[in-house]
């Protein structure tokens, strides 16, 4: 086998000549990734910290907004996507918009019901 | 058929050109590798809107019951919660980490960090456990047994009493801590059987890893594998302030 | 000049192609192991077809039973089980599977210029996964049955029926995931292995189609998933999720439910809707009149498909607003299918018409489509659903759309493609024929059911007042003529595999990247991988390949 | 061949003097809905004769005998709106007829006579207020808005007349409401529509509709001796509600007179009109429905009254237009003891492994 050096191949692109789905493999590197660790247990402290305090209808939006940026930064790091081709960032951003249509349809009928309890 | 994958193996012809582990049916390595990586991605898809199910019923019962959720929740302790979500997060990293040893081929390295993986991911299942137990003991297992006691007598459960000095709640209110255990027993048993899936091929790689399977150029099924292993991360760094932190300042309510 | 476009080889001389997929290995093994999308395509058609004549028989008993208005053919338990297998059969084991993962499977690499979908042992999986789940609801069937509805209402599914709910219910889990692999793989080829130069606005729109339906699969399904499982649990354990005596709210299922169970009708309809651009194309010679409008609103009903499932619940005590809002997005919806047909109706202004069997059956779509589309509208009002809803009305409604719509769409497909599969043609005026009895037969059935609604005879009923004898009557002889309507089929197709003629690469001279190779086509489809240079339904394309064809070999 | 074409004889002659295209008319809201629905058949018949025009003069003028080469053209964007805009603009136009229709069904008078129906499987039990009690059957007078107020009792059913154009859903644990306005006296079909179990189809009854005189007559000649208020306080007494819910200036619950259609302050400082469903709830769930300036100590009736002794309880706090009934019930029943609920203690001490009601059983 004659791939010695890992993803230095550049094949001719199949489904089209300039395909935008396709991207190239980008490899995050050590330091990155030790980085977005270091970032996640300090929003994780800083979560739970913010928990033991009384920030009223704050509170739940201010975990949220932790986990949220959490999650963006498994996403876009941990799991690569800020080096994929846009297909992928769509697709997330598809699953997560469906996602959101499910929980925003659903509850406009909860919010809006004369018996509910909001 | 050494670099056959999981997910992508079968009847692989003998193409000169083309590594031993490219299915007949692709033309290069590239278009296999985005074709896998992106299936991947769609899969996670359908976990996303699984678990959507879930969130959404949470969300619901949680603005109609508060009181009852906030209590319920009193029930879990921080500690461990914030623990395993150290844990997750470290194997998550160590994970990522093996991605990057499988790209560099480093096969050493790749070992360690599915070994460093899995172990924490039993660790995860561990604290779990034992948070699973304290509730079977204290009959929080809906449908089973279940009693209010701990939420229309506090007092009677000193140890969260102690911290949260938590009103006695109305009896109607109390019965709903029910549906709070289920959504806390369905949301993170769910994420736990994830997990126990993650960990049952994460030692079937290692096995492979160990072999070399996957530090000779081809590394999508570790990536892919990497993917799902985040996304369960991420369930639980949403599960985590949702189910342990909806009101934990004591004497504020 | 004669009146078809079909071109047969010579009949003497012309040979099925030795190698072919159907040849390349023999054995049951090697259709069991297969990774061949076209092998997996033949096997869905076998078991599909046997789930439709299951699930038409049940369809037969409901009939005969309904022909009287005493409940005397069977007791009302078994009625209501009979409908139930019915609908679950139908739905989840027939509608949902029966074009994408048949002729999707078979076509769609085919059309793209690939040899195979990206994950053929995935699509394997989704027919084992199939299989299973059907084995399990047959099972079900044979040890008594579920009487839940196909829609496992809570709290009746959950507290009130002792029957086969889990099975039932596991049976539909795993018959999701099948139908979740099938759309994930289709996305994924669509999107990676397309032909060189095969772009996005080249595809046919049977493609385009199969895509908008993998998308609603893929979202959709999974949300079904949790919604069992959550019925399973209520049901065993009592978690009081969707029992109001602990505070839970029944009409959380509704919602989940509904969630993947309305998005799924057009999972059921889109892949038809494509067959029926293929078919009209290629009869009337002529490509798709707005192609791209046609593509983009297969998309737009994918899309809006997902925000309008409430309108299922505008009776069951969904708040007035969210009434409005799902009732405005359902009349939304409805747009993108009225653009359908009309833009197939002027793709055959100026065409060269002919009239082979699947254009008639893609008639006999358009116009019963047309009919179940519009009755749509009646039911997303909100006022008039009031009326109409849980009667007959709406049981006329979707079978026009599903059996008169997609079961159409299917006939076409299967009759359009059946050279391709089997390389041989059926004889074509008994199968005309077939079309046109089916159609009638239709419309005698489910007619009358309009009617039946809107007097307001309720659906689900074993026995009904007098009064409503008589359109009930013509409705069974209806079914009686249906039933021979898709029987014919079967007897005659059967039949070609062996006494057929040759149909040869291309009969219906079709412009689709599947009719430039041999029939039955080679394992690996194509030879060489081919270099698209030209858009979809590109006729002049098409006669100057023949013209390149005879220079060359004279 | 002889006897069958009698059959077939009578079947015609049975069809062509039943025939109808759609039930009678016997409601108010009835020639509205027939209105709406006959402009959507015109649409749809206007749409389908378009569509089958096309269809085949197209088939006929280009098929391949008279048109033998097609001409290929590409679209047209002024054809392709005009069939997008002018469908769209039909469906809006239904989409807010019906919306007015739907909000009239379901927006019963202030002036309504009310009428309980509580479903169950499998039968429906109408309860007038004067404490009528009817199964499968509901009387009614013409010229006078009736508001229904459905619940079941088990699973969903849903109550429909298809000649007076409604239809709603009974749901466990909720009451919904449907209003109509009969004219025309007669029988008419009452359905079950949503499917609910073995005997969905034997779930039907008959409307009767009378002149306010039959009305009136039936009223007396069926009545069971108490009104659905009346059988109210005895609960009410029975319950002991009025140990709270008394008029003295200490009392633990607020007084109920006048309650009905007030606006409340609960404790959470939401803002609601106490109806129908209000009461049910304040009574099954209690605590979340604590008014202003009470502490949460009523103790949950869930389980334990059936969902007609919840109508009574309605029914007879909907009619408390003064203390004085309460008074006298206070005078009769024993009170708690003083003290009792201004411990920290709920007042309803459940044991150590009380267990929550299981689910719903059948009754």
């Amino acid at each position: 086998m004659a791939h010695d050096i890992p993803h230095e191949q550049h094949f001719h692109d199949p489904a089209n000549v300039t395909n935008p789905e396709h991207a190239e493999h980008h490899i995050v590197l050590p330091l990155e990734y030790s980085f977005v660790f270091g970032t996640l247990l300090l929003c994780t402290a800083l979560t739970v910290f913010a928990a033991t305090r009384d920030l009223g209808v704050f509170n739940p939006i201010v975990a949220l907004a932790i986990a949220c940026f959490k999650g963006v930064i498994v996403i876009l790091f941990f799991m690569h996507v800020k080096y994929q081709s846009n297909l992928i960032k769509m697709t997330v951003g598809a699953g997560f918009f469906t996602f959101l249509v499910l929980i925003t349809m659903t509850l406009s009928d909860y919010i809006s019901r004369a018996w509910g309890l909001w | 058929m050494s670099d056959s994958t999981a997910i992508a193996h079968g009847t692989a012809e003998a193409h000169h050109e083309h590594p031993p582990y490219q299915r007949h049916h692709f033309e290069t390595i590239a278009q296999q590798n985005d074709a896998t990586n992106f299936a991947m991605w769609l899969f996670l898809l359908t976990e996303i809107m699984f678990f959507g199910g879930l969130f959404t019923a949470y969300l619901i019962y949680r603005n109609w019951y508060y009181p009852a959720f906030v209590q319920g929740s009193h029930q879990l302790q921080i500690g461990w919660g914030t623990a395993n979500t150290a844990v997750l997060i470290t194997s998550s990293f160590t994970m990522a980490m093996g991605v990057w040893s499988a790209e560099m081929r480093k096969k050493g390295a790749l070992v360690l960090c599915l070994v460093l993986t899995f172990t924490l991911g039993l660790v995860f299942l561990g604290i779990k456990t034992i948070e699973y137990s304290e509730k079977i003991e204290k009959h929080h297992v809906p449908g089973f047994h279940y009693s209010v006691q701990s939420f229309v007598d506090p007092a009677s459960d000193p140890e969260v009493y102690n911290e949260y000095h938590d009103k006695p709640l109305a009896l109607d209110m109390a019965r709903h801590t029910e549906l709070y255990f289920f959504l806390y027993f369905a949301m993170t048993g769910m994420h736990a059987l994830h997990m126990i899936i993650g960990i049952a091929i994460l030692g079937f790689m290692i096995f492979r890893a160990r072999a070399g399977a996957y530090t000779t150029g081809h590394v999508t099924f570790v990536e892919n594998f990497g993917l799902y292993w985040h996304f369960v991360d991420i369930v639980w760094i949403f599960l985590f302030p949702l189910l342990y932190l909806i009101n934990r300042h004591p004497l504020a309510h | 000049m004669s009146d078809t476009i079909v071109t047969l080889p010579d009949q003497s001389t012309a040979r099925i192609p030795k190698m072919n997929y159907l040849t390349k290995e023999n054995g049951l093994l090697s259709w069991l192991l297969t990774g061949d999308h076209k092998r997996i395509a033949i096997l869905y058609l076998i078991s599909i077809s046997f789930f439709f004549f299951v699930g038409g028989s049940l369809a037969g008993l409901i009939r005969l039973e309904l022909l009287t208005p005493q409940s005397d053919l069977m007791a009302t338990d078994t009625y209501n089980k009979v409908f139930s297998m019915h609908g679950i059969i139908m739905v989840f084991f027939f509608l949902v599977p029966s074009v994408p993962a048949t002729i999707g499977n078979f076509i769609i690499p085919m059309m793209i210029g690939a040899k195979d979908l990206a994950l053929p042992k995935v699509n394997l999986l989704s027919w084992y996964l199939y299989v299973a789940a059907g084995i399990l609801a047959l099972y079900t069937m044979a040890s008594g049955g579920v009487d839940t509805g196909w829609t496992f209402t809570t709290p009746l599914s959950t507290h009130y029926v002792n029957t086969h709910v889990l099975t039932t219910g596991m049976a539909v889990f795993i018959a999701g995931f099948s139908s979740i692999f099938t759309g994930l793989n289709f996305i994924v080829t669509i999107h990676k292995m397309r032909a060189p130069g095969m772009t996005w606005f080249r595809l046919p729109l049977f493609v385009w189609a199969h895509y908008a339906a993998s998308i609603l699969m893929v979202l959709g399904t999974p949300v079904l998933a949790i919604a069992i499982v959550l019925m399973a649990l209520e049901r065993t354990v009592g978690i009081g999720v969707f029992d109001p005596t602990k505070g839970g709210d029944p009409l959380l299922f509704q919602h989940l439910f509904w969630f993947y169970s309305h998005p799924a009708v057009y999972i059921m309809i889109l892949p038809g809707m494509g067959v029926i651009s293929e078919v009209i194309s290629t009869f009337s010679r002529k490509r798709v009149f707005g192609y791209t409008a046609v593509a983009f609103s297969s998309v737009a009903i994918a899309v809006f498909g997902f925000f309008v499932w409430a309108h299922h619940m505008f009776i069951m005590g969904i708040s007035n607003y969210a009434v409005l809002i799902f009732s405005l997005l359902t009349m939304l919806v409805a747009v993108p299918s009225a653009i359908k047909i009309f833009n197939w109706a002027f793709t055959l202004y100026k065409g060269s018409i002919t009239f082979e069997t699947p254009m008639l059956y893609a008639f006999g779509f358009m116009g019963l489509f047309t009919i179940g589309g519009m009755t749509g509208v009646f039911l997303g009002a909100s006022g008039t659903d009031i009326h109409l809803t849980e009667t007959y009305f709406i049981v006329a409604h979707f079978h026009f759309v599903m059996v008169g719509g997609m079961l159409m769409a299917f006939l076409s497909g299967i009759h359009f493609w059946w050279p391709k599969m089997t390389g041989r043609m059926y004889p074509e005026k008994i199968s005309q024929l077939a079309a046109v009895v089916t159609f009638i037969g239709f419309n005698l059935t489910f007619f009358p059911q309009f009617i039946l609604g809107t007097l307001g005879m309720p659906r689900r009923y074993a026995s009904y007042p007098p009064e409503f004898q008589i359109l009930n009557v013509f409705s069974t002889a209806g079914a009686s003529v249906l039933g021979v309507g898709y029987l014919l089929p079967v007897l005659y197709l059967t039949w070609s595999l062996k006494y057929g003629e040759i149909a040869g690469n291309n009969p219906w001279q079709a412009t689709g990247l599947e009719w430039q190779v041999q029939s039955p086509p080679l394992t690996e489809n194509f030879p060489e991988i081919p270099i698209v240079d030209h858009e979809a339904y590109d006729y002049e394309w098409l006669e100057r390949q023949k013209e390149k064809e005879v220079a060359s070999v004279g | 061949m002889s006897h069958i074409s009698p059959i077939i004889w009578q079947f015609l002659v049975k069809w062509m003097t039943n025939f109808a295209l759609f039930p009678p008319e016997a409601s108010k809201i009835a020639p509205q809905m027939d209105a709406l629905y006959f402009f959507m058949v015109l649409v749809s018949l206007v749409g389908l004769t378009i569509v089958i025009l096309l269809i085949t003069s197209f088939s006929i003028l280009y098929s391949k005998k008279r048109h033998p080469v097609a001409v290929q053209i590409e679209g047209s964007t002024l054809l392709e709106a005009t069939w997008t805009i002018i469908p769209l603009g039909l469906f809006l136009v239904m989409f807010v007829w019906g919306a007015l229709l739907y909000f009239r069904i379901y927006t019963p008078p202030a002036n309504a006579m009310n009428i309980y129906v509580v479903g169950k499987q499998w039968m429906w039990k109408a309860e007038h207020p004067g404490g009528q009690h009817e199964i499968n059957a509901l009387h009614v007078p013409t010229g006078r808005p009736i508001q229904l107020t459905i619940i079941s009792q088990d699973v969903f059913h849903s109550f429909s007349i298809p000649a007076f154009r409604v239809k709603r859903e009974a749901i466990p644990g909720r009451y919904t409401s449907v209003w109509f306005e009969a004219t025309t006296p007669g029988t008419y079909h009452l359905f079950c529509t949503q499917y609910c179990g073995t005997d969905h189809s034997h779930m039907i009854g008959d409307v009767v509709v009378l002149t306010p005189e039959d009305y009136k007559k039936w009223l007396d000649g069926s009545t069971s001796g108490s009104s659905l208020a009346q059988n109210g306080e005895r609960l009410f007494a029975s319950l002991s509600c009025a140990a709270c819910h008394n008029t003295r200036p200490d009392a633990r619950g607020p007084s109920l007179a006048n309650v009905y259609g007030s606006r409340l302050t609960l404790s959470s400082g939401q803002q609601i009109t106490a109806d129908d469903a209000y009461l049910r709830e304040a009574i099954l769930n209690p605590s979340q429905h604590i008014t202003q300036g009470y502490a949460p100590i009523m103790p949950t009736y869930q389980g334990q009254i059936s969902e007609e002794g919840v109508i009574d309880l309605v029914e007879y706090i909907k009619n408390l237009d003064s203390d004085y009934r309460v008074q006298q019930t206070t005078a009769s029943t024993t009170l708690l003891p003083e003290g009792e609920g201004n411990t920290t203690k709920a007042p309803v001490a459940p044991g150590a492994n009380q267990r929550a009601p299981q689910g719903m059983v059948k009754q």
